[in-house]
């Protein structure tokens, strides 16, 4: 069966609130407007109350929703994007991530916050933040990036069932997007382990890490590198946080090479985190070429067609910085 | 007749914890016919924006202004450009009254390098630091606290307590009124008396949310509690013109902020992804464009004070419409701003670049590229 | 005489856009006694609390309650334990009378394994999930939505229209009054008739700073604009305690949130790195004491209703000293936490563990610690 | 001269405050209380008007200070802590980060946030969050970590002149520690550059490469392992944001050895951006060991003396690591 992402991700609420009447949805235009993105769409007609349309006063709304999942509900916020998750990202560390430690393990927030993250097309800066390394790099939350509708089906629903507070990070881009399910994944009961990456495709010669919608640019590109001989093999991260390192570093040890890619800010992003973690490992000895990290361009996002373009990673920057890194010898 | 004349407000201002205004005011023939020709200039501007989308021209969020229109033009009749305004991403309107040209907004909303953001900033980023128009902010609830900032520069340069101030307008709808921070804003400026306007845009909706969902106090100009506020008829540009004149002045001579109510109706849906007419019926979209609309009204008054007659108007109108249509074509003529755009106005020296507003950049020495054999140096 | 009596509230409620409760409560001996005992050993464990901050025992921010104790204790006694607490930094009052004993409070403070958070949290965040009692929240404001997300539970749990619901207080410091989060919380809870009560316990300071000086709104039960609210004495337990029961009927009862303003007085500086008189005279703070306070108030009525005599109170007084001593000394032998106890609670499995509230811990497959060669694996 | 840090932030205010009129101070408690950690400390007094106590409602007065600095104003913005700061986090970002990039250069926002970061002494868990990585993070703005004395004076005074909005990550265990200062830094005109490390110590085995208060320890562990011949070199940071990548990338190929010691949590960190930059780097070939990263524990904090003590890297830390990383030969 074929299935979008925006789909997938309301499938996994539909069977999630069907399960379980503690779920529920707020967020901005959910219920009557069925969704900015239509994520949401009939969810409301069909779960009475449950699907709560709030006032854009993300704070607020977001602290409401962890007070109630420290009763035991379980709110799935959505927000709008999460750019405007920053508005309340202090309830989402403070008060949902770091609940459970301070509480010595007493008061669990089990709490879903998604949205779709980064740049769309032509929104501008404001609207255009990747926020993968920094909800990543907060203990006590758990982190999914989707990719595919399996991914966003499963992925969402394993949110939802968790104890924890998780954050998944869509692709605005992506929502509209089709790919086949498998029968597995077609199931109400398929989830996504946390912590766990997967191999998209398999390859001996260069280990491309990537998350979210370049996972679609990597095997694009690692289409054109197998015309050229070069096998690469692309792993889509899945969660950011906990990171999937063995699988990582298992295969930095095949392919003896590492490239990673990425849509958000350079800086202290999630490339570094994977280099590093590389870097520090085993993996170091069996390097043939220094690794490189292709992420977005280190500036805010510009409006115009070509200045957002050039701002992305797109499947030619993957195709050319593979090459750099497979034609070098140690 | 005179050039002048005396016009009654259909609409009742509305007063908390102040006197509202009369419900008169005067204007010149001119006067009118600059508003008519601002207005109508918006509106056609807006149509043809609407075009533009749906031809895949225009990308993006694009939130037009269309029926709004008498609020931005009867803010800037009653202000000075020493005024500060600030305004959320549906800001079209704004930069035009400001004194960018229809061209340049287009440029702006194709992406193209001689728009009002030279391409950088879209629909949502339009601003105009020469004449104090400050945004243009996509972040709701953002732009408010900011404005009572542009307030707080005027009362922390005044030289004697006894000076009359300029003052700032923070602009938000009514789906906005209820973010913390406009309420932390106007604390602020209220127990340090500084002259900023908490004006809110109440178009009936903020997306498909009609305000009595999102909003406990529907009546916007109350929101400020204790701190006075009034209510003014966002359809009548002399209505808007004279409240704004009314509340400027208590603003400005150090009585501290005011809250607005400007009760308007927005034509278009919320952006050009939403056709709006899943939440409210045709119907009433209808019957405020019948019964309402700001640019039929000043139409009618031009008329009935015998400024204008209808065929005059009809030959300006057509004319303004031309006016648009070129500057469109003029505006698509142009063409995206160099690549090399993407790494200026990151930083800068605080340098002034030639003539115009733009400052100097100061380039970091790597700006690191998607694909790191393309970085960025200088 | 009988083991009941009437006692005349000195302070008037006040009410805003409702009828206050009547200036009268009754109270039976056994009541007050209670009352008086936990309002007692707050005192002493704040005094005590002091002391050991001085000998550098306990460390970092340690906000203490003493002059405050009425108002955790009135509403205790207006609430059940299926009605939700949540409060700031300013904790340690509303521990115990949740339930929290004295040496579980004291081995928080001193960061110790039986501690109230087996010294995870430290004095700013005690908590009792069993009675409901959410914190012990550091962070200015945060708290206040999240105490109207657990108002939110008992709507979205209720199960007929015409059930009464239990309630969920947010409280909050006059210094944190104006925090945005606090409105917007309020205008979902009264759009959405959530029973809960913003309670702002007005201690006339936010650390150095008077209410004047932050709020342009004094009357913090009336920041709530068209939501309804009471004033209530917060020095006299029978005041907060006959006003909570009235807010929390009427709250409870469907019909929206209340705003509470709770006077009272912080003995103690801010927290113990304030001294808390340069901001207010020696002389202020004495005269508090001297004819306002709390627990001399509920000595005077056990008095005078002949419920006690002043010996017997003196005795009373000495056992609790005695009790405070007592548990901070068994306190003091414990001792820190077992050092694995740092990567429990991060994440949980959702599991119960044993008997207690402790949820079982999911361990990460490693967590990173400094030096990487002392990395946790399980 | 010697001269707390307290002194020289307070000494770089009066400095600015008297060099140009434009400069106030914003914040809660800054005036009449003398700041919460007294580094405003009789500033109020001499600056009538200029240094503003507000309300505590950091989105608020940190969105109205922007909004001074559209009007050309220079506000010193202090937060009592970062902690708070991520009420205002938007506000930093989205309206002063990237305002002189959606206003094509016309609109800069000369302005500073300024106050404690991270951990200080059992604060616990909401209190205690270090936002290096975040702020380096954003392009538009500048973040600057100072350790010493002049560290404080020379980037507050440097920030306070920027013409771009600037970060600077205090220290609060580090307020009352004094320095001496060389007579160039207590030249009213001493400013520290943007984007410059400083070489704090030099050294030829190994290159520890940090910032704020862990330099402290870094030196210490510089001595101890002098003792047994290892000649660390060790590099204050000074900047996050531009990073000096220059100066570490020079010190690797002469060191052949990689550590970053920070307090902050490890994913996404300030360490792993520069092993990810020394990685991709021409030092690369020059490596003899794997680099390593200290850094923060990956928990929230806890309360307790042990476990806080835990979660912090210190001089043991250092030297530990710094054993692992020279005693293995490539
Ligand atoms: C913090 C934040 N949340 C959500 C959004 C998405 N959003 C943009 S406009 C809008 C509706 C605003 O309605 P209103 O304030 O009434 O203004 P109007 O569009 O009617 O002019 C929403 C939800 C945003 N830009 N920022
Ligand atoms: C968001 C945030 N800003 C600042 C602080 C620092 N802070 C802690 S308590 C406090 C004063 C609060 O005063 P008030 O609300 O009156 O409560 P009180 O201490 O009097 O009980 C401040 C400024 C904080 N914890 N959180
Ligand atoms: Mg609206
Ligand atoms: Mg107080």
């Amino acid at each position: 069966t074929k299935m979008s992402v925006r789909e997938a991700l309301n499938t996994a609420l539909l069977e999630e609130m069907e399960r379980d009447k503690d779920v529920y949805v707020m967020g901005e235009e959910v219920d009557k407007y069925d969704g900015a993105y239509k994520v949401t769409k009939g969810l409301g007609k069909k779960f009475e109350g449950r699907i709560i349309d709030t006032p854009i006063t993300e704070m607020g709304f977001t602290g409401l929703a962890v007070g109630s999942a420290y009763k035991g509900l379980r709110p799935v916020v959505e927000f709008m994007t999460f750019n405007f998750a920053m508005q309340a990202i202090d309830q989402i560390i403070n008060s949902a991530a770091k609940q459970l430690y301070m509480t010595a393990g007493t008061c669990n927030v089990p709490i879903v916050f998604r949205g779709p993250n980064g740049a769309a097309a032509g929104v501008g800066a404001q609207h255009s933040q990747c926020f993968g390394a920094w909800y990543g790099s907060v203990p006590g939350l758990k982190v999914f990036m989707p990719y595919s509708s399996e991914d966003a089906k499963g992925m969402l629903k394993a949110a939802i069932r968790d104890p924890n507070p998780v954050v998944v990070l869509e692709h605005e881009l992506m929502y509209g997007t089709e790919f086949e399910m498998s029968e597995e994944a077609m199931s109400s009961d398929f989830t996504v382990p946390f912590g766990k990456a997967k191999i998209e495709r398999e390859g001996t010669d260069l280990t491309i890490v990537t998350m979210s919608r370049s996972v679609k640019f990597a095997l694009e590109a690692a289409d054109e590198l197998a015309k050229d001989g070069v096998k690469a093999e692309v792993i889509n991260l899945r969660c950011i946080r906990p990171l999937d390192k063995e699988t990582i570093i298992k295969s930095v040890i095949k392919t003896n090479r590492l490239m990673t890619v990425e849509e958000g800010w350079p800086q202290h992003g999630i490339g570094s985190e994977i280099l590093s973690t590389v870097f520090e490992s085993e993996a170091f000895d069996y390097l043939d070429a220094p690794a490189i990290r292709v992420t977005g361009a280190d500036v805010p996002m510009a409006y115009a067609t070509n200045l957002e373009k050039l701002s992305l990673p797109g499947t030619e920057d993957i195709i050319r910085t593979a090459k750099r890194i497979t034609e070098r010898k140690m | 007749f005179s050039t002048s004349a005396t016009f009654d407000l259909p609409v009742d201002f509305k007063g908390h914890l102040c006197e509202p205004p009369p419900q008169q005011a005067e204007a010149t023939k001119e006067e009118l016919l600059e508003y008519h020709k601002n207005m109508f200039l918006i509106r056609r501007m807006e149509i043809a924006a609407d075009g533009e989308y749906k031809a895949r021209n225009i990308r993006g969020f694009c939130h037009l202004y269309d029926g709004q229109e008498a609020i931005a033009q009867g803010i800037e009749a009653a202000f000075t450009r020493e005024d500060d305004v600030i305004t959320t991403y549906r800001c079209h309107g704004m930069a035009l009254v400001r004194g960018s040209s229809v061209q340049a907004i287009f440029e702006e909303l194709l992406g193209f390098r001689n728009g009002v953001s030279r391409g950088k900033g879209g629909s949502m980023h339009m601003y105009n630091k020469s004449s104090n128009f400050y945004g243009g902010a996509a972040i709701v609830g953002a732009q408010v606290p900011i404005g009572a900032g542009l307030g707080f520069s005027h009362k922390y340069r005044r030289e004697n307590e006894s000076d009359k101030m300029n003052v700032s307008i923070a602009m938000y709808g009514d789906g906005s009124a209820n973010q913390g921070q406009v309420w932390e804003a106007a604390n602020m400026a209220a127990l340090w008396k500084l002259p900023v306007i908490f004006a809110c845009e109440n178009n009936e909706y903020g997306m498909g949310t009609s305000v009595n969902r999102s909003s406990y106090i529907t009546e916007y100009y109350k929101q400020g509690n204790t701190i006075p506020g009034i209510f003014i008829d966002g359809m009548d540009v002399l209505a808007v013109r004279e409240g704004m004149k009314f509340v400027k002045d208590y603003c400005g001579s150090g009585n501290g902020p005011m809250y607005v109510e400007l009760k308007t109706y927005r034509y278009h849906g919320h952006s050009m992804s939403d056709p709006g007419i899943s939440y409210r019926t045709r119907d009433e979209v209808t019957n405020v464009r019948q019964s309402r609309d700001p640019i039929e009204l000043v139409k009618k008054r031009l008329v009935e004070a015998g400024f204008s007659t209808e065929d005059e108007l009809k030959e300006i109108e057509k004319a303004l419409r031309k006016e648009v249509q070129d500057a469109l074509k003029a505006a698509k003529e142009s063409s995206v701003p160099d690549d090399s755009e993407l790494a200026t106005d990151i930083y800068t020296t605080g340098k002034k670049m030639g003539d115009g507003p733009r400052l100097e950049s100061e380039m970091p020495s790597v700006v690191r590229m998607p694909d790191i054999t393309n970085n960025l140096h200088y």
